[in-house]
């Protein structure tokens, strides 16, 4: 039951965690709340798809993106509105089709179209952001059997750095869960990190 | 599956976009100068087929830009002086010169010098010298200082934004006329001058065309 | 015993009335969006299995069909460019003829795909999850058919980046009052938005083709006969490794990424629905904004949105129904899709259809002999002939839709939708062509007729779409199987199989 | 301060190439470029010495970018100053300069002004000074400067080689010692065996020169001969007075004018120009008071022509019917005269096989007798010598002459006539025969061919400007002269001496008309300007001869040199007598028995226009139709040969559902075989409304076989049907439909106004009882006013601060300072602000005959390019003014789908109409077309990307685009895109873009263009005053100080163009006319063109006399009717 990856000498390489493996989406509910519940604060559970009420379980607070897609969409507006003013009334006005100068009517289209485009850099940069992604290299990577994670299983993953990790003790905690297996995770060292 | 990527690759996206904003910014200074007229045009400095001289004809000698430049007052093409116009000098004043072979040849034969063109408006641009001239604009304004070239070179950029920049604020480039062809002449201090020049802007209306029809026809 | 949990979870932490034990909902059958009880590697491996295995023979004779019929279109742009405009059948008075109706009709289908994935993700459409990716993919590659024709139909083509605000040494900007002008940023919006929206549905799905690329290189390398083969595979395998590798960005299914990336992806749709809808009212403004009798009506933005969800979901049937047979994706998309699809269908066609018969009350109603004449002459003028099949294809072939027996049988929705598109060009025909030729003054009035570099631009269009489309199939997952596991019933965390109702849905 | 004295002599590097201060460039000015130069300069273009025009510099700049030879990297390519050696006393480059010259017509020359850039002639214009014509000018005379740089002309005199065909080039010296030749051998025999065969000249040194070959030669046959110039009014004239006389009608006096077949507003009659003018001037309604004595017009005519839109009534009678008719109207006359009883019953007698409604003759007679001394009678110059002395005679009889005709002496014409030559060409007893001008080859009559002339004479010397058909059988063409280019002279149609000036030295080797015949005729000086002035000297010079005559140069015309009126009286006994055997007996026509009327062609004159290019791609002011001539049918006619023209299945269908004879917008007409006795001709079939049931019209000047490359190979030859015994129109012609079809241009394809009131007509009786008419029709009388509760305020406030009216936006006002312009923003300097002047136009719908003198104007003017046949029928072409012509009927029912039999036709010239809420430039994405505050809409061709959205939003269709680039490929290569020739580079192009005027760009592919109310004319007028102003705020330019293109061609002043905001300026009093209305008005674009509507002025007592305009009939019937069924009242 206890494998631990072999790919690289246990003792040259920094432990980074314990994962857990489960093969249903309760379980890994069940998992994630007792986990919550034990107090831990660097854990995470890794799922092929979005299980409905996880964040719930793993007390998760709402997300930032939204403040990077407002933010995105205000700017978006003021440069549409204030392109058409400088170019049409301050720098170079000219009588078009019996029109004024500059009035926020016409222009709207463009701010509209610009906040939307803003704002959606803002969505997708705000989620890269948030998840500090991209991150190529992980140590979570290294578990051999890490391609059931995007397929068909799930895992809880608890670091080392967690103040109540330890090795023997996070293990048998791990184990009352009813995992399918419980694995160490090891950080390949990089020379030059 | 292990990690396909080295740990440095995490750090590479955001060395990538550095990279990338460094680059534009520079590419857009570039264009923004080499490839606009303030590079293309001003410096272009052609070699005449005779090497007339400015500052010799008009600084020393003091000849008037009209004596040559005829038609500038009346036409909207400042004529370049016919062959005619140099030998009213020339055929006495260093009349066997090998530079000037190009102006004998043509005042005989008919056959016209070729000078080579240094300032040229594109062919949809109809610029009109009379009107500049008339109303207070000196020739350097446009053409620098001529009076001091040996060699004529293009000077100012000559682009649709620098002719706008002067069409929007014509206080900044009248003169009083009878200065308009005393390419030397500078204002006693400045204030005054703008003063007057606002003041005469509005005196005599000097409102030049902003919209297309003033020079796209 | 599960129902004690959940009362810790009541909104207001009191214990949970008892009278509720007694209210026992009635369990309305909701429809499997996935049938036969689909195990999740069975899904997985459905999808991925398209794009790891050998392509088959159809997908290469389909590729170089396309490829010589998108040649044509490269072929009729150069020559365009090259000699002028006039190469195309367009007169005086009709300036605009082919390239703006294939502009407007490709951009029309575009809006199915963003339909598809943000409206129906806002009105939480569960069934949407199996045809949103290939219908986003469409949109894609459909404005890119559509973005070339407002290009190159300009008579200087070299001077249409004027049409961005950009600064020159010449001072002048472009005109924020011209329908053209807001068609650049929504079009190029659109374009954006939709590839971002595609892109970000894709990372997770991707990371599950990164994680099997190892495996796949192996069974591979077994089967390869020959040293050729092998180093094909090997090379094919550093492809597969980095191409999925780098796309993924290195997405490992963490919660706490999901919970940031399903905020994302509401917000993307929150944001691409308005998006769609301004999209199609720009381009509509492009004919309201005129002043031509039938053309200068207030209802075209809503008619132009009913008409390009209309024939955007007409294209996603003619794409998909096919591929479903080919890689038996029955049971992810079933009939239930289908049915939804061809009743929505069945709806816009009818609201184009009252679009239609609201124009000809407007004209009377108005009493300007000049739109009356407009729209009397587009029934019964030169284009009647236009008109009709408008009608038959846009309002009468929908009508089917109404049947389920019509619904079921593959074959008939296959060629109506088909119809549906043929209907909707034509629509667009009429409108900009009719309008046109026969305006206000009589003395201008002029037929319009395409010449042959017109219909093989166009005709060249679909090669375009079809080689992307070819390419995405080949090397993209066809369906959002991550977002498909989310909804099947095993996925559901209170959900236990073992208890009282059979089909297990809570 | 140093002075450098001495300026050290450049380095042989330096001398080298040129050095660039910042970057580096080997362009080596070297001999091989020097050679290019001067293979590119045509050899023959003997233009004055090489001298920088901005707009030739243009051309050698653009091949020079072209030709890659001065590209420097991306530096703009090298250009080249070419100044003068010795520069002209009286030329500044870039100012052009205007002389004045006249166009040598056969009987009217008509005075010019032409304006020249360094000598290099660009424009015509009519000379404003001459009063009777006003500067007007007709669309053949504009286009006549094109033919100067025509590169299909002669540039060269050319010698049969021996006895192949094939023409060797000669220089001038071995054609006149030909000439001299001839002289020596002919002097021995007192001219004996020598013929010239001329085309008629009003010239008097012509004269002159002809009296002295008669000394020489008294034997020698001199006979002129032009197929459409027939002088009958002047014989009848001349019969009744007994001395040579010519009568010039003056029909500014007449109130009542009956024209027999007389198309006197179009150049088809001889001083038409005159004609129109006058015709204007009677029926110009300035208010309502003058509404009452306007003139009215009765026309009867067989083609339908614009006097016959003109018309008050018309009748449609086959042309073989006038005579008879005219005997109907003398017979009338008299009888209610009580005179001539005996005469009256021989003239019933002819008159009576005619099927015309006797009320209309009597009543129209009736009318005129009722004005006598203000009522004339025109006949057509094609009609028998018989009509023209009764119309004589009816003239005499109500009174018209001295006060609405006056009769004046005219010098003798002693030529004989080409019956003459033929005969003495047939009975060999001509040897050599000189053939000046005309081309008798192609337009021979068919009865005298000229192959008997052709093989009888030995030898045939030809002085022409083409090397055409006559060309081909001389053994010696001599290269003709263009009339700028030639020195000359010539007599207007009321006898005015009118100077023919050069304006440029002969572009090639060619020998003007009258040195060949001053070397014929041995005369010592034979500079044709020495001619000139001696014969000038002769007739007016007094004792100083060159002082007047350069007095007489600059103002273009000799005062008071009219020809006398006649002294002597109508003899009536001697009328009598040559009419007593005169027939007048009308043909009965039948299907199967039709009348052939031959036209002069508005548009290539006799043929000779066949190569230009503008005149080609011109369309017919009637039927619309360009690039071909076409046999013109009636509908009841066409119905006959199987077309279906009642149900709307035909033609030029707006709704025509089946499309057979209409394929693709494309006319594709079927060809028919006309066949009389003998002769057969094919043509294409037209559909003319408005023509008797079974008359067919055919225009003459098609299908020449020997031409440049524009005139070849279009239309087709009706010369075999021209007789001289019968003249213009023959009788008992078959017509049968052939399998073939052939497609006919139209630029117009729908003649119904569906009831729109874009025309606005009413009669003058609806003008009297309520001037306002006009603005009670169409959308404007039942929606909001445009300008809210501003519309009462004056044209002059409403032009300058744009009040927002109805509309949804607030205008920035015309007259403000841009906001942007920081000197202006302070409160004295807005107070004495002077707004820039606001341009306008009105166009007076009811004296504008559409005569197309303004659309060749306005080509000439801007370089407008011609696109070919082809993309004409693409509907392509780029005129900028566009006639356009409706029929109505009074039903709309019958109108919209089937062609009408018998139409009221009206006309509306429309070029851009300057909207200042103007719907294209709110569409345009690239700010390419703006308004600026002159409230010009202007079009900004370098910025113009081709979106094309403005065409579409403008509600006129008066924008025109360049689909290819028409300027650069030649029209039958459009479709090689770059593989086509560059017509920049080659030989023909440059000369051909010679006449293009430097102050207006050249259009390039991609890019719109429409009218810009001339604006290089408005810049270079505001520029010249504000040089004038030079430090002073004057800077108003005078109303009149210039026109635009359009205005200065129209010969009956019907477009007035000005400053509208200036309340006493010309175009704001022909805006203040009550008739004034906006084209299509309620869109809210507010046009600066406005239009004066049409009055017609029928006679109430007339059987055809319609109560409205059918125009307005049918737009009363389109009106919605009121829901309990009774009609609003008529008015």
């Amino acid at each position: 039951m206890d494998t631990s990856n072999t790919a690289s000498s246990p003792a040259a390489r920094k432990p980074y965690g314990m994962l857990a493996l489960f093969d249903s989406a309760p379980g890994i509910y069940e998992a994630a709340r007792t986990v919550r519940e034990a107090g831990y604060s660097r854990w995470d559970a890794l799922t092929p798809f979005p299980v409905h009420g996880l964040d719930g379980a793993m007390g998760l607070g709402r997300s930032k993106v939204p403040v990077f897609v407002f933010i995105g969409g205000v700017i978006g507006f003021f440069v549409g509105m204030w392109l058409a003013w400088w170019m049409g009334y301050y720098n170079y006005p000219l009588i078009v089709g019996g029109k004024p100068y500059f009035s926020p009517i016409f222009p709207f289209p463009v701010a509209y179209e610009l906040t939307i485009l803003l704002a959606a850099f803002g969505a997708l940069g705000g989620m890269f952001v948030c998840n500090r992604l991209p991150m190529h290299n992980h140590p979570v990577f290294n578990y051999e059997k890490f391609r059931h994670l995007t397929d068909d299983m799930f895992a809880v993953v608890i670091e080392a750095e967690d103040p109540l990790y330890d090795a023997e003790g996070t293990r048998t905690f791990l184990e009352e869960l009813g995992p399918v297996e419980v694995t160490a995770l090891y950080d390949d060292e990089e020379d030059d990190a | 599956m292990a990690n396909f990527f080295p740990k440095s690759a995490n750090t590479l996206p955001a060395k990538l976009l550095i990279i990338l904003g460094v680059l534009t910014v520079t590419v857009v200074a570039g264009v923004t100068y080499y490839f606009t007229p303030k590079y293309t045009r001003v410096g272009y400095m052609p070699t005449q087929p005779v090497a007339y001289n400015h500052y010799l004809h008009a600084e020393q000698l003091g000849i008037d830009c009209r004596y040559c430049h005829t038609y500038v007052d009346q036409s909207g093409h400042a004529n370049v002086p016919d062959a005619a116009t140099c030998m009213n000098c020339h055929s006495y004043v260093k009349s066997d010169s090998p530079q000037l072979e190009p102006i004998r040849v043509s005042y005989e034969t008919g056959e016209p010098v070729e000078w080579v063109r240094v300032h040229a408006m594109p062919d949809y641009v109809f610029f009109n010298h009379a009107v500049h001239v008339n109303r207070g604009v000196s020739c350097v304004d446009c053409h620098g200082n001529v009076n001091e070239m040996e060699v004529v070179w293009h000077d100012k950029p000559m682009s649709m934004a620098w002719c706008l920049d002067c069409h929007r604020n014509p206080e900044e480039h009248i003169r009083p006329l009878e200065h308009v062809y005393d390419l030397n002449w500078t204002p006693e201090n400045a204030e005054a001058h703008a003063e007057w020049a606002r003041e005469h802007v509005v005196s005599w209306n000097v409102n030049p065309p902003q919209s297309c029809s003033g020079c796209h026809r | 015993m599960n129902t004690t949990k959940d009362s810790q979870y009541h909104p207001d932490g009191g214990a949970r009335p008892a009278v509720l034990e007694e209210v026992r909902p009635a369990n309305m059958p909701r429809r499997p969006i996935v049938e036969n009880q689909r195990t999740f590697t069975w899904i997985t491996q459905k999808v991925c299995g398209i794009v790891e295995g050998r392509a088959p023979l159809w997908w290469w004779v389909a590729f170089v069909i396309s490829s010589m019929v998108a040649s044509f279109t490269v072929m009729g742009l150069v020559y365009l460019t090259a000699t002028g405009v006039g190469v195309w059948g367009l007169s005086h008075p009709v300036f605009w003829g082919w390239a703006i109706i294939n502009f407007v009709f490709w951009i029309g289908i575009g809006h199915a795909g963003t339909l598809i994935s943000a409206i129906l993700c806002l009105l939480k459409q569960k069934w949407r999850t199996s045809i949103n990716r290939a219908a986003e993919a469409m949109t894609i590659f459909a404005v890119m058919c559509a973005g070339i024709f407002p290009l190159f139909h300009v008579g200087r083509v070299w001077f249409a980046w004027w049409l961005f605000p950009l600064p020159t040494s010449n001072a002048i900007w472009p005109n924020f009052r011209s329908p053209l002008e807001w068609d650049v940023f929504a079009v190029s919006t659109y374009g954006t938005v939709s590839a971002l929206f595609w892109y970000m549905g894709m990372i997770p799905d991707l990371a599950t083709l990164r994680d099997r690329v190892r495996s796949v290189y192996e069974k591979r390398l077994e089967q390869a006969k020959s040293g050729f083969q092998r180093t094909f595979e090997t090379a094919y395998y550093q492809f597969r490794k980095y191409f999925y590798g780098i796309l993924a960005m290195g997405w490992r299914g963490s919660n706490r990424h999901w919970s940031n990336y399903e905020m994302a992806y509401l917000l993307l749709a929150g944001l691409s629905t308005p998006l769609v809808l301004s999209v199609h009212t720009i381009v509509s403004f492009d004919f309201a904004v005129a002043n031509l009798p039938g053309w200068h009506t207030t209802i075209f933005p809503p008619y132009f949105v009913a008409g390009a969800i209309f024939s955007g979901f007409g294209m996603v049937l003619t794409l998909m129904l096919p591929l479903r047979s080919l890689f038996g994706l029955q049971d992810l998309i079933t009939q239930y899709h289908i049915d939804c699809m061809c009743k929505i269908c069945l709806a816009t066609g009818s609201m184009v259809g009252y679009a239609y018969a609201m124009e000809f009350f407007i004209a009377w109603y108005g009493a300007n002999p000049y739109e009356g004449f407009a729209f009397v002459n587009r029934a019964f003028g030169q284009y009647a002939w236009a008109y009709w099949i408008m009608i038959t294809c846009n309002v009468i072939s929908p009508q089917f839709f109404w049947f389920a027996a019509a619904r079921r049988n593959l074959i008939l929705v296959w060629i109506l939708s088909i119809f549906i598109n043929v209907g909707m060009w034509f629509e667009r025909f009429v409108i900009t062509v009719s309008s046109l030729a026969n305006d206000f003054l009589p003395a201008n009035w002029n037929y319009y007729s395409p010449t042959i570099i017109d219909i093989f631009t166009f005709a060249g269009t679909f090669g375009i779409f079809g080689f992307f489309f070819l390419l995405f199939i080949r090397f993209l997952p066809l369906l959002a199987f991550a977002e498909i596991k989310a909804v099947t019933p095993q996925a559901d965390p209170h959900h236990h199989p073992e208890n009282g109702n059979d089909d297990g849905h809570k | 301060m140093n002075k450098t004295t001495e300026h050290p002599a450049p380095t042989e590097a330096e001398l080298q190439g040129p050095r660039y201060w910042r970057s580096l460039d080997e362009r080596v000015d070297s001999p091989e470029f020097k050679e290019w130069l001067h293979r590119e300069f045509p050899q023959g273009a003997a233009e004055a010495e090489g001298v920088n025009r901005r707009h030739f510099l243009k051309i050698m700049g653009a091949s020079f970018a072209l030709a890659g030879l001065g590209a420097t990297g991306c530096r703009r390519p090298e250009k080249y100053i070419l100044p003068y050696a010795q520069q002209p006393e009286n030329t500044v480059p870039g100012v052009p300069v205007y002389y004045s010259t006249s166009f040598p017509g056969g009987m009217d020359s008509i005075p010019l002004v032409v304006e020249t850039h360094q000598n290099r002639p660009t424009h015509i214009e009519g000379n404003p000074k001459y009063e009777p014509y006003g500067g007007g000018i007709n669309a053949i005379v504009s286009a006549s400067v094109l033919n100067l740089y025509d590169p299909d002309r002669m540039t060269a005199s050319t010698r049969a080689a021996g006895t192949s065909r094939r023409q060797r080039r000669v220089r001038k010296e071995e054609v006149f010692d030909a000439i001299t030749e001839i002289r020596d051998e002919f002097r021995r025999t007192d001219g004996q065996g020598l013929a010239v065969l001329a085309a008629p000249s009003s010239s008097p040194t012509r004269r002159r020169l002809l009296e002295r070959l008669r000394g020489d030669f008294p034997r020698m046959i001199w006979a002129e001969y032009d197929p459409l110039a027939q002088n009958a009014a002047e014989r009848a004239a001349t019969e009744a007075f007994g001395e040579p006389t010519r009568p010039v009608y003056r029909l500014e006096r007449a109130k009542r004018i009956l024209s027999l077949d007389a198309d006197f507003l179009s150049p088809a009659e001889p001083g038409s120009n005159g004609l129109s003018r006058a015709f204007a001037k009677a029926r110009r309604v300035r208010n309502r008071d003058e509404a009452g004595d306007m003139s009215r017009l009765y026309q009867v005519e067989g083609p339908f022509s614009i006097t016959g839109s003109m018309a008050d009534h018309r009748l449609r009678l086959s042309t073989a019917a006038v005579p008879a008719l005219a005997a109907l109207v003398a017979a009338e006359l008299f009888e209610q005269l009580g005179e001539e009883a005996g005469y009256v019953r021989t003239l019933r007698a002819e008159a009576s096989g005619l099927d015309v409604d006797a009320e209309w003759v009597s009543e129209c007679v009736r009318d005129l007798r009722e004005h006598r001394g203000e009522s004339v009678v025109l006949a057509g110059a094609h009609l028998p010598d018989s009509v023209h002395r009764l119309v004589v005679l009816i003239n005499e009889k109500l009174g018209a002459n001295g006060r609405t005709v006056k009769y004046v002496s005219v010098p003798r014409n002693t030529a004989s006539s080409y019956r003459e030559l033929a005969e003495a060409a047939r009975e060999g007893r001509v040897e050599k025969l000189i053939v000046l001008g005309g081309n008798p080859a192609f337009n021979a009559p068919a009865d005298l061919p000229w192959s008997d002339i052709a093989e009888r004479v030995p030898a045939i010397v030809r002085h022409g400007y083409y090397f055409d058909e006559t060309g081909l059988d001389a053994s010696l063409n001599i290269a003709a002269t263009h009339y700028l280019e030639s020195w000359g002279d010539g007599r207007a149609y009321d006898g005015t001496y009118l100077p023919v000036q050069p304006m440029i030295l002969p572009l090639f080797e060619g020998i003007s008309e009258l040195e060949v015949l001053a070397r014929l005729a041995g005369v010592r000086r034979t500079d044709p300007h020495d001619l000139v002035l001696e014969t000038f000297g002769g007739l007016h010079g007094g004792d100083r001869p060159e002082r007047a005559f350069a007095r007489v140069l600059s103002e273009g015309f000799a005062a008071d040199t009219a020809f006398p009126e006649s002294g002597g009286a109508v003899s009536r006994s001697r009328l009598m007598s040559l009419l007593g055997n005169a027939t007048f007996a009308a043909p009965t026509l039948s299907r199967e028995n039709l009348a052939v009327r031959l036209a002069g062609d508005p548009k290539v004159g006799d043929g000779f226009y066949a190569n230009n290019g503008w005149l080609q791609e011109l369309p017919d002011p009637v039927t619309k139709s360009c690039w071909d001539n076409a046999i013109l049918v009636s509908p009841a006619l066409a119905r006959e040969l199987g077309f279906d023209t009642k149900s709307g299945k035909f033609l030029i269908g707006g709704i025509a559902a089946n499309r057979a004879r209409f394929r693709g917008g494309r006319e594709s007409a079927p060809v028919a075989e006309l066949e009389i006795d003998g002769v057969t001709v094919s043509g294409p079939v037209h559909i003319q409304p408005g023509l008797p049931d079974w008359e067919v019209v055919i225009s003459l000047g098609y299908g020449r076989r020997r031409t440049g490359r524009v005139g070849s190979g279009v239309g087709f030859d009706a010369y075999p049907l021209y007789r001289a015994a019968s003249g213009l129109s023959l009788a008992g012609a078959q017509i049968s439909l052939t399998r073939r079809s052939h497609f006919i241009a139209n630029t117009q394809n729908h003649w119904s106004m569906e009831g729109r009131a874009i025309i606005r007509e009413g009669n003058v009786s609806m003008h009297l009882e309520d001037p306002e008419w006009a603005q009670k029709v169409g959308m404007e009388s039942h929606s909001p006013p445009i300008y809210g509760k501003d519309k009462d305020r004056p044209l002059r406030e409403l032009s300058l601060e744009q009040p927002r009216g109805g509309s949804a936006y607030e205008t920035p006002a015309f007259g403000e300072p841009k906001p942007n312009l920081r000197v202006w923003q302070s409160a004295e300097a807005r107070a004495e602000f002077i707004p820039d002047q606001q341009w306008g136009m009105s166009i007076d719908l009811n004296t504008c005959t559409g005569c197309n003198a303004c659309v060749i104007a306005c080509q000439s003017e801007n370089s407008i390019p011609i696109v070919g046949k082809d993309q004409v029928l693409r509907g392509r072409e780029m005129s900028w003014i566009r006639l356009d012509r409706y029929y109505s009927t009074g039903s709309n029912e019958e109108n919209q789908v089937s062609l009408p039999a018998d139409p009221q036709s009206s006309l509306m010239p429309i070029a851009c109409l300057h909207c200042e809420m103007a719907p294209c430039e709110q569409v345009c994405p690239v700010n390419a077309t703006v308004h600026d505050t002159q409230g010009l809409n202007v079009m900004a061709y370098n910025r113009c990307v081709g979106t094309r959205y403005c065409a579409n939003n403008c509600p006129y269709k008066v924008r025109r685009f360049n689909f290819f680039d028409y300027n650069k490929r030649a029209t039958d290569e459009f479709y090689k895109g770059p593989l086509g020739r560059d017509q920049y580079k080659t030989e023909g192009g440059v000369l051909a873009s010679m006449q293009r005027n430097p102050d207006v760009s050249v259009r390039m592919r991609g890019v719109m263009e429409k009218c810009t109310f001339c604006v290089q004319r408005i810049q270079q007028a505001r520029m010249a005053q504000r040089v004038k102003a030079r430090d002073s705020n004057d800077v108003h330019v005078p109303d009149g100080t210039f026109k635009v293109a359009c205005q200065s061609a129209c010969p009956t002043e019907a477009i007035v163009f000005g400053d509208i905001s200036d309340p006493d300026s010309a175009v704001t009093r022909a805006k203040d006319n009550d008739r004034d209305y906006a084209l299509l008005g309620y869109l809210n674009t507010r046009p600066r063109t406005t239009y004066l509507a049409r009055l017609r002025n029928p006679n109430p007592r007339m059987p055809d006399y319609a109560s409205m305009p059918l125009s307005y009939k049918e737009y009363k019937a389109k009106q919605p009717q009121p829901l309990n069924g009774t009609r609003p009242e008529s008015s």
